[in-house]
């Protein structure tokens, strides 16, 4: 038993940190709304795939890098501690349903990068009414819940996208059409599972990346000859997001490590993961906005476009009550 | 203890109410701060002007209605009702700078400014808040020297709504060598003087009301300067809270409007399970409890416009009524945009139908809007509780 | 309009209070889990009845003193504040039962503090089990909902008595059995509203006087040189209370105010003001214990005995789900 | 990260539970700390030391069983999980006494008391907080003066758990003239000394393990010093933490346990409309919430547990745990007596089924149990996060 990240993990942890912190630089897009152009360079997104960012946890059988969920959900907490924008999280399901479905080339696409994947969510269950990110440049959309995961073609749906508060998502509302272009059930590979622990680890990094950015904030800021951390009320308020973000990603990893040893009860974990990393990003979302005062309601600073982002997540895959009537069911 | 009011009272309600219904916009208030929202604003205050209904609260002598507390309610809680607009770029003339211009200005002062504020014609802002001291205004730094008959400022101010649309500004700067509250004056800035640049600041709702504005050798003749050189501390403390809290109404029936919207709205709207949203007991609850709290707030104003009528003074609520407001918004917006799911992906402004997600996003300026929570509750623990300073 | 006391009103809370210092002070009880003896010594229950307590908003036609709810709120409010033991709540609804169902001289000897009568809660809507306080030496029970209130001899009912939380209440359960003695509907008179609010009072009281033990043990004990009240974390607990005290009082008034004037939605307005005064109960309750620290914990100080009353409270009438249930029903 | 055991960890752990499963006292421990929880108490840890099991954490030099961390953890959950009782009186000796005298003590003072503490024969009780002196243990000011060969002793603790039923107690007391941590000396007080008054505090829940001890010329050796005269400080700071987290566990897994009961009862209880409880939305989802809370807890103790296997160091998230478990306790307990409605009128001790009110009563204690949440709130902004001193 040992929950903390292996060296080889924590490598992954360095290379992408480095890599967007280069490339692909949450501050670029501050002060904007809405992002202009693509949501993301496709130049840049295709060297991510040559890094192997969308085939890491995909067996290596079935053209992957061979890594397990551990090692997917390093990545993704730098993705969303970075706020990067493009549409990481669906390629990556999208190409482990095309894999699984015995469709090669198709995934070898997607993982290459060349193929973008939307990521669409039921807005209720059962529903063909979805709800779309990372919508605009891509021409394939996976869907997927407890029972499994399909992907369409995006050009058989009925979308229209919509005015987004994450600007740097592209988001669009509408109903799947047309028939699936390759499906796997859960059985075979539990794609919405994996689904929610890498969504999770992406709030994970959020909520840590709120809790520098206040913590930071109070540090330095002074009001009345004091740094405004020495007060109480705000030194407690950093104290709680540690808290927050310490257990979202301590879940984040038990989850991802209970899927990886095909535990019996990896399901409820990574429910709870979603839950409580949804929650973290939300609360220290709007503890860090406070801590900065006037400042963090402005679009000056990064803590903004974090609450935008938790709160676009939050939607995705499935919501806080889904996720807590999954735990407790009524009958 | 007494509910009612007066056949007078409610002759008076009955005519705000004619009056509001046949006059507020249709439209609704343009969103973003541009021009056109300035426009609307001054178009609605100078309807209220020619309608009689300008400065409610403000004195008969200087132009205003100088109606009773109980009718300054009145007219509060049937604005609300008749859902008129956010008063928006007329707020610092109506409320704050004309008060303090009443309290403390010369005759040629009063006499110039305050009728254009009552008829919409100036937009004011306020010039308080620097970078390093925003709660606390002691700590203010924009200097003005006096050159003959003028005073000569440079210097930043931030956080200052609406300057990009404003003709003047209450400007608070350090004219005196001496330390934290002394050596400060209150002075009327006219912002189309040279040397002066505003640089509006966009916020995390896509609203842009609020402006640094810099001061480049900017000359104002010392006439301008009200009360004394180095008396401003003084000044801005003495602003008269003219409405006695009657103002605060018009936010909580607006709030418990809202919360009655949401409820009718969760009839209809289906949750993730597929059944409308009241069926589900903690939603329902939720909006219960959020209507309880803003019926205990109209309570608490009740209360304490009551103990204001008989004191004269402001009580102790005032600090209390700002903290649970701040509270409730934030957690109100919150439960509408879990209500609202996949809709709240979708960015709506708050001055249009379903503006859930605009809503929410301002609800996060709550927090800091006059004074943080956490001052307030310094405030409540030390001024009215007794409690030590820290 | 003006929501603050009278003169008149304010003269009902010095009589109270300087009575319930001298007569029956909070202390009396601390250190002991159950009172010995009865709930009230009957000699001082009868100088209370003498006083007038029991009778206050009864009409003078009905052998009453004639004020509105609005003056039974101060008296009660005391009640709470000084945690008093003895059953004034269900006597004060009893006597109206009694008296607007037409009997005067039943009325007559409950007012007179001569016939003790208990209060009984339905365990569920419509059931007739219920929980019983002030059970020990009253003859009589009043049970009271929505639809109206009526009077059992407690020789008819089924009652066990249970080792309770609060030890000061002598409490039971059990089932209503026998024929009513008296019964109104609420048309006739509001009695279930009524006691909503004056138990509300109750809790409002004793949420006020949570507040003031806090502030003052705040203001005096030290910890690292100087008062724990200097500290943000304790000043802020503090200014939470006095908000939620303040709010508890002021919705008590205007529901009996709204119901003195024959306002359309006093019943919310009660529903509101026991809701929520029960609320400010309990967590200010948790706040001075806290404050406390480890003292609170003991029943050496107040704190914890107004934790018992307040939970106890809290589950006579109407419990906090049923009362949001009534505000936003279901359909 | 991995989260397999290996086979010798696997036939531990079915070697533990099997001995668990013949041994554990099938009677509910008694309530309100009177002689007969104290035989008790004594009784089960004489059963642990019979059956090898003293001392888990201890190392083995000392007769403990030196366990690795994993089979400690391992050890505390299926303890959990058999419904192993409390500790109780046995606490400070196992967990507190015993570890500083390993870490600090002569070798006479360990062969003679460490054997006691692990065979169920002695109870040991601290004696550090004083009032005035309970968060700020540097402001102690019982004081023992050297006289002769004997260490004089005036003054008063308080909180002193089980000290009505201690044979020896660790006392931190004041022997030079040195301000705050200086002049402190570390003690092993033999209870039955004449002069030791013990008056027991009754709690809100009905317990009387609390008590005040009070010392008037109370002589004891200066052999019982544990490290030097005026180096009580040192010692006290010194005491092992030989359990790097792993009982925690243990209260977690109790905890997880508890609401999976609470869950079940919902299933047949009926709330005050008729239905289950767990029909009911909000109470369900409360409950989840609390299940998932939990959960999370027992990740962030294993990510701490591997944290300190490797660096052999407590990491920074022993002040999260506390603040989390007592934020977690004090509203799981609220929740079961919401729950439980009218049911809740009774008080039912903590050790017997259904014994929610008392659960709930003493999870007021969580609140300021080893420091207050203020304070692990303090140590997490300051320590962990490197924010400044207020």
């Amino acid at each position: 038993m040992d929950l903390m990240p292996s060296a080889e993990q924590d490598e992954i942890t360095t290379t992408v940190a480095s890599f967007l912190a280069a490339r692909l630089p949450a501050t670029a897009h501050a002060s904007v709304f809405v992002t202009p152009g693509p949501e993301i360079d496709p130049v840049v997104f295709r060297e991510c795939a040559e890094l192997g960012w969308l085939s890491l946890g995909l067996p290596e059988a079935l053209g992957g890098v061979g890594y397990g969920l551990a090692e997917e959900v390093m990545l993704f907490r730098e993705l969303g501690r970075g706020l990067a924008p493009g549409g990481f999280l669906p390629a990556v399901l999208g190409a482990r349903v095309a894999a699984f479905a015995g469709q090669r080339e198709l995934a070898a696409s997607i993982v290459a990068g060349e193929v973008l994947v939307a990521l669409a969510t039921r807005d209720r269950v059962g529903a063909d009414d979805v709800s779309v990110l990372h919508a605009a440049e891509a021409t394939l959309l996976v869907v997927c819940d407890a029972a499994g995961a399909a992907l369409y073609s995006l050009a058989d749906c009925t979308l229209t996208p919509i005015d987004p508060v994450d600007g740097s998502i592209r988001a669009a509302r509408g109903a799947l059409g047309g028939a699936t272009v390759a499906s796997v059930s859960s059985e075979i590979d539990p794609v919405f599972v994996r689904g929610l622990v890498l969504c999770a680890a992406m709030q994970a990094g959020s909520a840590e990346a709120q809790r520098d950015l206040g913590v930071a904030y109070a540090g330095v800021r002074e009001q009345f000859g004091k740094p405004i951390g020495a007060n109480q009320a705000i030194k407690h308020r950093c104290a709680d997001m540690a808290v927050r973000a310490e257990g979202a990603f301590a879940q984040v990893c038990y989850a991802a490590t209970a899927a990886d040893g095909g535990a019996d009860r990896f399901v409820d974990e990574a429910v709870i993961a979603k839950y409580f990393a949804d929650e973290a990003a939300r609360l220290n979302g709007e503890a860090c906005v406070q801590i900065h005062g006037a400042i963090g309601f402005t679009t000056e600073t990064l803590p903004h476009r974090h609450v935008w982002r938790a709160h676009t997540l939050a939607r995705a895959l499935a919501v806080r009550a889904a996720l807590l009537d999954h735990l407790v069911p009524r009958t | 203890m007494d509910l009612t009011f007066t056949q007078e009272e409610l002759d008076f309600r009955e005519e705000v109410r004619t009056w509001l219904h046949e006059n507020v916009p249709k439209e609704a208030r343009p969103h973003g701060d541009r021009p056109d929202s300035r426009e609307f604003d001054l178009a609605w205050q100078k309807a209220q002007y020619d309608g009689g209904w300008a400065g409610i609260s403000w004195p008969a002598d200087f132009g205003g209605r100088g109606l009773s507390t109980i009718q300054q309610l009145i007219w509060y809680e049937e604005y609300a009702l008749a859902d008129a607009p956010w008063i928006g770029a007329c707020f610092v003339g109506i409320n704050h700078g004309g008060p303090t211009l009443i309290a403390r200005a010369s005759d040629e002062q009063k006499s110039f400014h305050l009728p254009k504020i009552l008829k919409g014609e100036v937009v004011w802002c306020q010039g308080f808040s620097e970078p390093g001291a925003g709660s606390d205004l002691a700590a203010i730094r924009t200097r003005g020297v006096i050159d003959g008959d003028e005073l000569v400022v440079n210097g930043q101010k931030i956080w200052t709504s609406f300057a990009n649309m404003a003709e003047y500004q209450e400007l608070l700067i350090r004219t005196g060598d001496e330390q934290r509250h002394k050596g400060l004056t209150w002075v009327i800035c006219d912002m189309r003087t040279p040397g002066i640049t505003v640089r509006p600041i966009s916020t995390m709702d896509r609203g842009a009301e609020f402006c640094e504005v810099f001061y480049d050798d900017v000359r104002i003749p010392l006439t301008n300067v009200v009360g004394q050189v180095g008396d401003g501390w003084s000044v801005a403390m003495s602003t008269l809270s003219l409405e006695r809290g009657t103002g605060f109404m018009a936010d909580i029936l607006h709030a418990t409007r809202t919360i009655d919207e949401l409820i009718e709205e969760c009839r209809h709207r289906r949750g993730p399970d597929g059944r409308p949203v009241l069926h589900d007991d903690e939603y329902a609850r939720r909006l219960a409890a959020a209507k309880a709290e803003i019926t205990v707030l109209r309570s608490i104003t009740y209360r304490s416009i009551s103990r204001n009528i008989r004191t004269g003074m402001p009580g102790p609520e005032g600090s209390m009524l700002r903290l649970q407001y701040g509270d409730l918004v934030m957690g109100l917006s919150r439960l509408a945009i879990e209500i609202l799911g996949p809709d709240a992906l979708a960015y709506v402004d708050r001055f249009r139908a379903g503006g859930w997600t605009g809503n929410w996003l301002r609800a996060f300026a709550a927090g800091f809007g006059g004074g943080t929570l956490e001052i307030q509750r310094n405030i409540i623990g030390e001024r009215v509780l007794g409690l030590p300073r820290g």
